[in-house]
Order: C-alpha cells, then structure tokens, then sequence
C-alpha cells in the first residue's frame, strides 16, 4: 500500500475544549424492566437461557491457566474471568479451604463434571449449556441440557426434602417481580464450579431470578453452610436468553461417554 | 417366610405380564448366590440412592470388632411417595439382614429381607413406618 | 532476533536525508531544536469527544532507556543528536564477520527491518529515563536485588535450549517488549495502532498481535487472582492527556527486573499532528528504591499493522530445539565411544 | 432388580380385594369411544384448560399395568370380561410376588415388596384389552421386513462379538447402565416400578418428565420443523399440535443405539394423549418404520393419575452395581485361570 500521507482534516470540535466524555462510572440506575405477564399473571420467565461467563471454571477470579489434559492444548485451557461472587471471596472455614485446595490440586480425578454426574445447585445454571424454563403455576420446571439435570420448583404445598440429593429440593414463591427458590437436601458431592468449590450436605441455597430486560434475566445467589463458610455469601451474573429460530435443549446424555474413564479398568482383558 | 409356589390357574390363560422392561442388572453377577449370609447390626447410614438404595450397618463380627456392611437394596423412590423420608428409619436402628455376599469378596451384600428387632419386616409396603400403602 | 545487521551504503544517504525534515520532539523543558515556536497545537477529537489519538504510531528510537555512563547532559544538541543517531545505525548494520555467530543470521536491512529504514521517533535526549535525573534506574531494594540474583541462578542453571519453557519469551512467541506496558521499542515492527471508541482506547502491538483495551469509565482494578502478562490498565483523560494505570501482572515478564506488584502510569500526550509524547513512571517498591520515570516519542508512520502470527510459524524454535537435541546424543555417542571399556 | 420378590400372603389378599369390589376405571374395550367401561355412556368428559388455554394434562401419572404389550399365545379375543381382567391380574400379581426358593439365583436380590416397588402397591392402570396392541387385530407386533429381519440378526452378531454381558460395561444393557429406560421411550412404555411421569404445560410447550431416568420430553406445539437428519438422540427428536382434546407428539431422529422392538433409527412415532377423565389419560402410539415393518402398528394404554412427588432418580451418579459385577466377574475369571494353571501345570 503506498504511502499517500494522509492529511489529518482537522475537525472543528464542539465540545468545549477539555470537556471530557467519560461515560459516568457505573451505569445510572435504569427504571426497572417489567417483565410480560404469563397466562396466570405472573412475570413470564418461560424461556431457553444460559449464563456467558467462565463461572463454571471458577466462581471467583481467576487468570488463564493451562488445560489439566495436556494434549488438548489451547482448547480445554482455563480463561480468565472477573469472578461471580460477591466481595471476590468466598468465606471458606480454614479446614474447609484446605479441601478446597486439595479438591484443586486433585480437580481432574475428582471433579464431579468429569464423571457426568448431576451438576448440583447454583452449578447446573452456569454451566456452558443452555437450560429451560417451563413455566406452570403448581410448577416451574428447570430443564437443564448438561446429563439431563432437571429440577422442580414447587410452588405450591412446601414440604422439607425428603431425602438428599444432588438438585436439591426446591419451593419456589414470587416476591413481586422475582421468582424466589428455597433449595436444601443436597447432599455433599456436587462443586461449585471446577476449581474445587464445595459444600456439605448442610448447604441451603436462596436464589432470585428477575427479568431485567426482554432477553436478559439477573440471577442472584445466596449461599449458607455453617459447616464449610463462616459466614453467607452471594453470587450474580446475568443469564441471556438463546433466541435463535428453533432454538431447543439437546440431548447431552453424557453417561456414554464417561464409561471408559470410570469403569474401563474393569473391562475383561483379552486372553494373552 | 416360605409359602410354595402359587399354583398356575389353567384356562383363563397365563397373563403373561408384559414383561415390563426390567431395567436391572443379573444380581447374581453381583453377589454369589452359593454365599449366603445373615448379618445383625445397627444401621449407621441408609443411602437413599438409585438405582438402589444402600444402607450401611455396624456389624459385630465374631471376635467382637465391628465391621461396617453395605447392604443393597431397592429404588427409594416409591417409598418416598408412601411417606417415608430421611429420618423414617433412625440410624442405630437394630436390623437383621438375610442375603447374599458379594462376589468380589467385600463386605458387600444384597439384602433378600431387612427385619427389624421386634421381628417385623422393614418398610412392607404399607407398613412402613410413617408409611401407609399408597397414601392417598 | 538478532540485533546485528548487513546494511548496504545506499541505505545511509537515506538515513541523513530523513533527519532534518522530521519533527525532533520537544522535551516539555527542552530546547525545541528545530520545531517552529507557531501556534500551541490544539488535538483533534473524535466524534465521541474525546482527544484523537488515532492512527498508527511507533516508538522505534536509537535512545538507550538508561544513560551511556561517557554522558551527562540531559539533551544533545541537534548535531550531537544526529551524530549519535548515525554511530547507532552504524552499530546497527556492521558488517558481520562471516564465520562468526553473529553472521549467522538474514540481513535484516534486506528486510528494511533496520531502525533506519523507517520512521524514527526522534529525540534529543540522551535516555529515555528521565527521573532520576541521572538518567540511570534507581538502586535495587534488598528484596529487588534477592529476586535479581534469584532469576540470575535460574537463568544459570537451566540452559537456553534445554526445552521451549527455558527460552526467552520473544523466541517462544508468547510476549516481547513492544506492548509492555510500558510499551518500548521492539527493535523492528515497533508499530502501534490506536482506535479510539466512546468510552474506550485500543491500542495494537504490531508484535505480537497484542491489544490493549482501556476502558474508560473509572471501573476499578480487578482482584488479585486476576494476573496477565499485560497486567489491566484502566484509563482516563486529564486534559488533553490519556493517563493508564496498569497492574494485576502475572510477574512471568518482569520490566528490567520489575515484580507482579508493579504498577505502571502511562500518560500519552498528541503534542503535534504526527507525534505523541509517551511518558511512564514505574511504581514497584519491591524492586526500587523509589518510583522512576521515562519519557520516549511515538512518531505518526503508515499502516498497514500485518498480522504478526508468531507461534504459529515459529519453526525456529523446533529447529533449533531438534538441533540442540542432536548435538546432545552425538557429544554422548562421542563420549562413549572414548569411554569405552 | 429381577423380576422375582417375597410378599407375605397379608399383602396378596388386599390386592384381591381391591379388584374385586373396584370396577374396572378405564377400558377403552368399547372400539369406538373411549367412554367409561361401567355401561353407563357417561357425559364426554371435556378437560380444563391451562391459563394459556391448551387442555390441562398436568399432573402425575403412571402407566403401570399388568396389560402386557402382546396378545398372550393362548388368547385370542380383544378384552376380557371385569372377571376375566380381575384373575388375570391376580395371578400375574402372585407370579410377580411369587416366593423364590433360597439358594436359586432368583433368590439372590432385595424383596421389591419391602421397598413398594411391586406394582401392586401403587397406582397401576388397569384395562379390558388383553394386549396393549390394537393394530393388528392379533394384538401382536406384525412381522418384520426381510431388511428388520437382517438388522436384528446383524445387531444380534454385532452383540455377540463384543464378548460377554459382564465383559465390560458397554456390553451391559442400556438400563443397567443408566444411559436411558423403557419408560422415556418414545413409545413410552411402561417400566416395572417408578414408572411415573409429571406433565407441566407452559405457553406453547408440554414438558413430560419421566421418573427413570429423570428424562425430560420438552415438547414445542409451535409447529417447527424436524431438525436435520444429523441430529440424532437417544429420545428422538418431539414436535407436538393439539388435535382438539388430543395433544399428537411426532418424533423422528432416534439414534438407533436403543432400537424398540428392533426398530431402526428411521422410527416414526406418533403418540396421542387424549385427557378422558379427571385421573385418565388415554395414551396411542403409532410405530411407522417400513423399513422394519411393512405396515405400521399402535398400541394403546390408559395412564391414570397418581400422586407425586417424583423424586430424583439420580441413576449414574450411584450406580455401585455395575463396578460391583465387574469386579465381580474378573475375580471369577482370575480364580478360574489359577485353578486351571493349578490343574494343568506342567
């Protein structure tokens, strides 16, 4: 490309001389989104959603960082992310942050991800795939694609959790314009993310779903484990809405694939 | 409880159950059906897993040491909709296990009949403690 | 990269034409050799507002970061300027001795990637430090100087070609000098790009490919965890003046000697249609004694910014790791064959 | 879970009871309506609606049943009379509670009555018809294609290549290794205990979840079309409309590796849910695979309403039975191969 010096025209400018545009910090509080309203009246929050951060690696920041499998190179590489939760750390007991380290230092034999097990509650809302949210009045349905998570919020005739489990037990109620999940019965399997967040089987997590726009939701956490955190912390992160035309939850029935990993050693050698 | 086996009624024609889809594995894969074994003990833990449940008992061996089993047994899930829950059978629950061992010689076993101390069956269909045939 | 180079006798009248006409810059306090005293320049802006800083950019310069011990004055004058301009280019492009190692390497002027073969952001000084005033970098702390002997006994230790880790960061393709911050001269294709957006600055490393994105709406710094090579500059304008903060670095790419704890304010200043003052103090009291600054011109040149794939063609280092391994296995096979019982 | 349990007399009797006094609920045996069975030709029940007005099928509900799917061998007629129905139950009801003989294989599993788990202890759908099959008239899936005929042998050779059932977990069946059940389908047939289903309705969705393997069916009733023939699922693939009171399900772009019946990827199945009372649901499936059948054949089942909740079946996560067995048969082959070194050494 040859060298045309290109004469800078100078633009006469406006704006008074030194007047900065600096966009003020932070954005001005914009006046509440109104959600539709759903057959039944309540805020309408029927959709495909998934969360776009890297809150699945890690819920706290966190730099890049190699692959835990070093023949995936670049590709199963760790991404830098500012972090979910609130005040940037969670507020581990100390017996609890050294699993948590150890839970790290050990995270591809013990990852419950790896193995296609249920991804436990917030985790199964920021996984890297979409989930549904089928609205009734009795029931909300979350229908997760990862191994085919699924919970139920129950809006109506709360009872405790019968028996622990990986999703957890959910009653659901509305406070105004933000649909307000109850979870516990959890047992202590599942992490937060795959940096070896955990939790006991004692963990209660509160979570808020709000429309904040016609394709964004804000999803705010609460979490308490007396027996892990010496205090409840929070997380939030928006949740976009998959508006693709045909736009549907796949099958990510992953059991299939995780065979070999858990139970190939036992695989009948051929006869030497 | 032995009773003999239930005559086959001629003539109406043997319904043969659609054989539902047993989505189960031989058990007699797992546990050896030429061990089989009757174990007393307290319950530590009962597992209310799928696709079975376990439930972990102390059991005294014969020089007094105690020895943690794991016993199989079945689906939680209609029971759960029959009123039981988490705390329906209290840990340190007095049971008596009949069953079989497992095959890879652990101390694992299948559960052919959970009794409680005072000799009654465990969960029987309606009688399951708190429990009530098919809650209405 | 090899810094020696071939340069052919043409290349030099070039070299001279060139001087006169460019705009030396002028140093805030500094005789303004050869700039006519007009009018104060006043910045454009950018539709946004904001001052404009666009276009392409380098800071290639023969001027040392520290002082030459023979100097002592702050600024040469023009004729001094010139004169140390053509020793440097004259260093630049020594003929190579063949058979030596350093012959062993492409011509760079037949690649015009000679300093001299394109624009030169000029100065009269002497160094680009200029605080302290001595031009030199401050003394190291105790701890500055453990951690300086410490990558001293590792660099010792580990030889260059052991694997692709043990080598310098330019040769593995991962970060070289040009984007900093501070962003200093490449040595060649030290070219910038700057485009401007409300709210934001980008700057563009030519190599490798590294970009800047300063936000400017005073978010804060990220926590901690958050390291990168290129640490996280957050930015805004005083006046006509684009100040960056830069920290949160990974440590892995230390800035003569500097820790992950160093924070780095870069001020950019358009003081003329094609130059822009670039002024940087270094904060970083786990490796000096106290804070230093250094003052280095960027001068307006042509795009295009090609890609600088790097890694991607980085067959060299194969190469020359394949080499090294051979060269291994033949002085073992030697050794054994003399050894030999 | 095999087949065989104990259950003491006590629970027998109840169940007898129970057929005898309660008339049959459903029978659709009247070919035309699917009117209630007890003569009376009742109003036609016309269900609610949701909010957004799709009839209501919401609700738990079970297709447990004692129907099987084909006509019986020795059976010939269509339905059976209330008392032909009611001892046909009770005698598979005893089979299923049979005592089994300790010291037989049949033996060696947990007594599914002490759990609830035989059908007998909870909801079960009962019908006239003596098959779940309506077409063909026999009540009995028609014969295969020369072409289904060579998939089922060449899947059957495929499966004997790969060695024994205990050689490794991809020899095992599909449901033991909690990839997916009978009761997910489609057809969704019914699976022997938790064969229990939650029907949630949203504005132009129906959400079907099934207890085992807590799978889920999410339905759109906007009229979308099949995906690319690329797409391939365990489940297929579910495209719904409302046919008035009917919901009619489409679902194309199965996988293949879960064949019903010996059915090919290429398996059309169209299912109709039809509310026909307050705790009934009149469930038809149409099987359209030409390149396996030559005709296309249905079946029918009512599912009745039952209580919830449906509790996680969380399968895989705890699936110890599967390391078990493995384990299992390489300690069996480890001690066959020292007693046959021991014999035969040299």
């Amino acid at each position: 490309m040859r060298n045309r010096l290109v004469t800078l025209t100078t633009v006469t400018v406006i704006a008074a001389a030194g007047v900065l545009l600096t966009t003020t910090a932070g954005t001005a509080q914009a006046p509440a989104y109104r959600a539709p309203r759903a057959a039944d009246g309540k805020p309408n929050l029927n959709g495909i959603w998934q969360a776009l951060n890297t809150a699945n690696w890690d819920i706290e920041a966190h730099a890049a960082g190699p692959s835990v499998v070093r023949e995936l190179g670049a590709s199963a590489a760790v991404p830098a992310g500012l972090g979910v939760v609130e005040g940037g750390e969670i507020p581990y007991r100390p017996e609890a942050l050294a699993k948590k380290k150890e839970n790290y230092t050990n995270r591809l034999k013990l990852d419950p991800e790896i193995k296609c097990y249920l991804p436990g509650v917030p985790r199964s809302t920021y996984m890297p795939f979409p989930f549904q949210i089928i609205q009734s009045q009795q029931h909300i349905m979350m229908v997760h694609e990862f191994a085919g998570a699924v919970r139920t919020i129950y809006m109506e005739n709360h009872v405790e959790a019968p028996a622990d489990s990986w999703m957890g037990w959910s009653n659901g109620r509305w406070e105004g314009e933000t649909l307000v999940v109850d979870t516990k019965g959890f047992n202590d399997l599942s992490w937060f993310d795959r940096a070896g967040n955990h939790h006991s089987e004692a963990l209660h997590v509160i979570e808020r779903f709000t429309a904040r726009s016609p394709e964004t939701l804000m999803y705010e956490v609460t979490i308490e484990d007396p027996k892990v955190f010496t205090r409840p912390w929070k997380m939030s992160m928006p949740l976009y809405r998959r508006v693709e035309r045909n736009a549907q939850i796949m099958e990510f029935r992953c059991v299939e694939f995780v065979e070999d990993l858990i139970y190939g050693h036992l695989r009948k050698q051929p006869s030497k | 409880m032995r009773t003999k086996l239930a005559l086959v009624v001629a003539g109406i024609g043997v319904l043969l159950a659609s054989a539902p889809v047993w989505a189960h594995h031989a058990f007699a894969a797992e546990f050896d059906v030429n061990k089989p074994l009757k174990l007393r003990g307290t319950l530590l833990k009962w597992e209310m897993v799928n696709p079975h449940s376990w439930f972990h008992l102390d059991v005294k061996d014969q020089d007094g040491k105690v020895v943690t089993w794991l016993i199989e047994g079945g689906s939680p899930n209609q029971l759960i909709r029959m009123g039981v829950t988490k705390n329906t059978v209290p840990i340190g629950t007095e049971l008596v296990i009949e069953g079989y061992h497992a095959k890879d010689g652990t101390n694992k076993a299948v559960g052919r009949n959970f009794v409680l101390a005072d000799g009654k069956r465990l969960f029987l269909g309606g009688s399951a403690p708190g429990g009530g045939g098919d809650k209405k | 990269m090899k810094h020696r180079c071939l340069v052919s006798a043409g290349a030099a009248i070039v070299f001279v034409a060139a001087w006169p006409t460019a705009v030396p810059l002028a140093g805030q306090g500094a005789p303004a050799a050869g700039a006519s005293a007009g009018r104060a320049y006043t910045v454009p802006r950018t539709p946004d507002g904001q001052p404009d800083l666009q276009g392409f950019w380098t800071n290639s310069t023969y001027t040392p970061l520290e002082r030459p011990d023979k100097v002592t004055k702050e600024f040469y004058t023009p004729q001094e300027a010139l004169e140390a301009e053509k020793q440097a280019a004259a260093r630049e492009s020594e003929q190579t001795a063949p058979g030596t190692v350093a012959d062993v390497h492409y011509d760079f002027s037949q690649f015009a990637l000679d300093r001299s073969q394109a624009p030169l952001a000029r100065s009269l000084r002497t160094s680009l430090i200029v605080d302290p005033p001595n031009g030199k970098l401050p003394a190291l702390t105790p701890l500055g100087q453990k951690r300086a002997a410490e990558r001293e006994e590792v660099s010792k230790r580990i030889g260059r070609w052991d694997s692709a880790e043990s080598n310098q960061l330019d040769d593995r393709c991962i970060i070289m000098r040009g984007p900093g911050p501070p962003m200093m001269d490449a040595g060649y294709n030290s070219n910038y790009q700057i485009v401007q957006a409300p709210g934001y600055v980008m700057i563009l490393t030519e190599m490798i490919h590294d970009v800047r994105i300063i936000p400017l709406d005073g978010r804060p710094q990220p926590h901690g965890n958050v390291r990168q090579w290129m640490g996280v500059s957050r930015g805004r304008w005083e006046g006509d003046t684009l100040v960056v903060e830069t920290t949160n670095f990974n440590g892995k790419n230390p800035f003569v000697g500097s820790s992950e704890q160093m924070r780095v304010t870069e001020r950019l200043t358009r003081v003329s249609n094609d130059a822009i003052r670039y002024q940087f103090t270094i904060e970083d009291p786990g490796t000096w004694v106290r804070p230093w600054s250094a003052e280095a011109p960027m001068m307006k040149t042509e795009g295009p910014i090609f890609e600088h794939a790097c890694h991607e063609g980085n067959y060299g280092l194969y190469n020359t790791l394949v080499g090294a391994r051979l060269e291994e296995k033949k002085a073992a096979e030697g050794a054994a064959k003399k050894g030999s019982k | 879970m095999n087949h065989r349990f104990r259950v003491p007399a006590r629970v027998l009797a109840t169940l007898t009871l129970i057929v005898v006094l309660v008339s049959i609920p459903v029978a659709g045996q009247a070919p035309s309506t699917a009117s209630r069975t007890n003569g009376t030709a009742a109003k036609p029940y016309t269900p609610s609606r949701t909010p957004d007005g799709q009839p209501d099928l919401q609700g738990f509900w079970t297709n447990s049943t004692y129907t099987p799917l084909e006509r019986p061998k020795d059976v010939t007629k269509e339905y059976y009379t209330p008392e032909e129905a009611a001892a046909a139950i009770k005698l598979v009801a005893e089979r299923e509670n049979e005592q089994t003989e300790p010291g037989t294989t049949a033996d060696v599993h947990y007594d599914f009555s002490q759990f609830g788990l035989d059908r007998s202890q909870s909801t079960f759908t009962q019908s006239l018809r003596t098959s779940l099959i309506v077409d063909p008239p026999e009540g009995r899936i028609p014969s295969m294609t020369a072409e289904g005929e060579k998939r089922v042998a060449d899947r059957a050779a495929a499966r004997k290549a790969l060695g024994g059932q205990y050689d490794s977990v991809q020899n095992m069946p599909i449901g033991s290794r909690c990839i997916v059940m009978a009761g997910a389908g489609p057809p969704m047939m019914n699976a022997g205990y938790n064969a229990n289903y939650q029907i949630v309705q949203a504005a132009g969705y129906v959400m079907i979840l099934t207890e085992m393997i807590h799978d889920v069916r999410i339905i759109p009733l906007d009229g979308r079309p099949q995906p690319p023939p690329g797409v391939r699922q365990w489940t297929g693939v579910s495209r719904g409309r409302w046919e008035g009171q009917t919901l009619v399900v489409e679902t194309t772009n199965f996988n293949g590796k879960n064949p019903f019946r010996g059915a090919s990827e290429n398996m059309r199945v169209t299912e109709r849910f039809t509310r026909t009372a307050e705790d009934t649901i009149l469930y038809k499936f149409t099987i359209d695979d030409p390149s396996t059948w030559a005709k296309p054949w249905s079946a029918e089942m009512p599912m009745a309403r039952t209580q919830g909740p449906i509790f996680e079946f969380a399968c895989h996560e705890t699936n110890y039975g599967i390391a078990n067995i493995l384990a299992g048969a390489r300690a069996d082959e480890k001690r066959a191969a020292e007693a046959a070194a021991k014999t035969g050494s040299k």
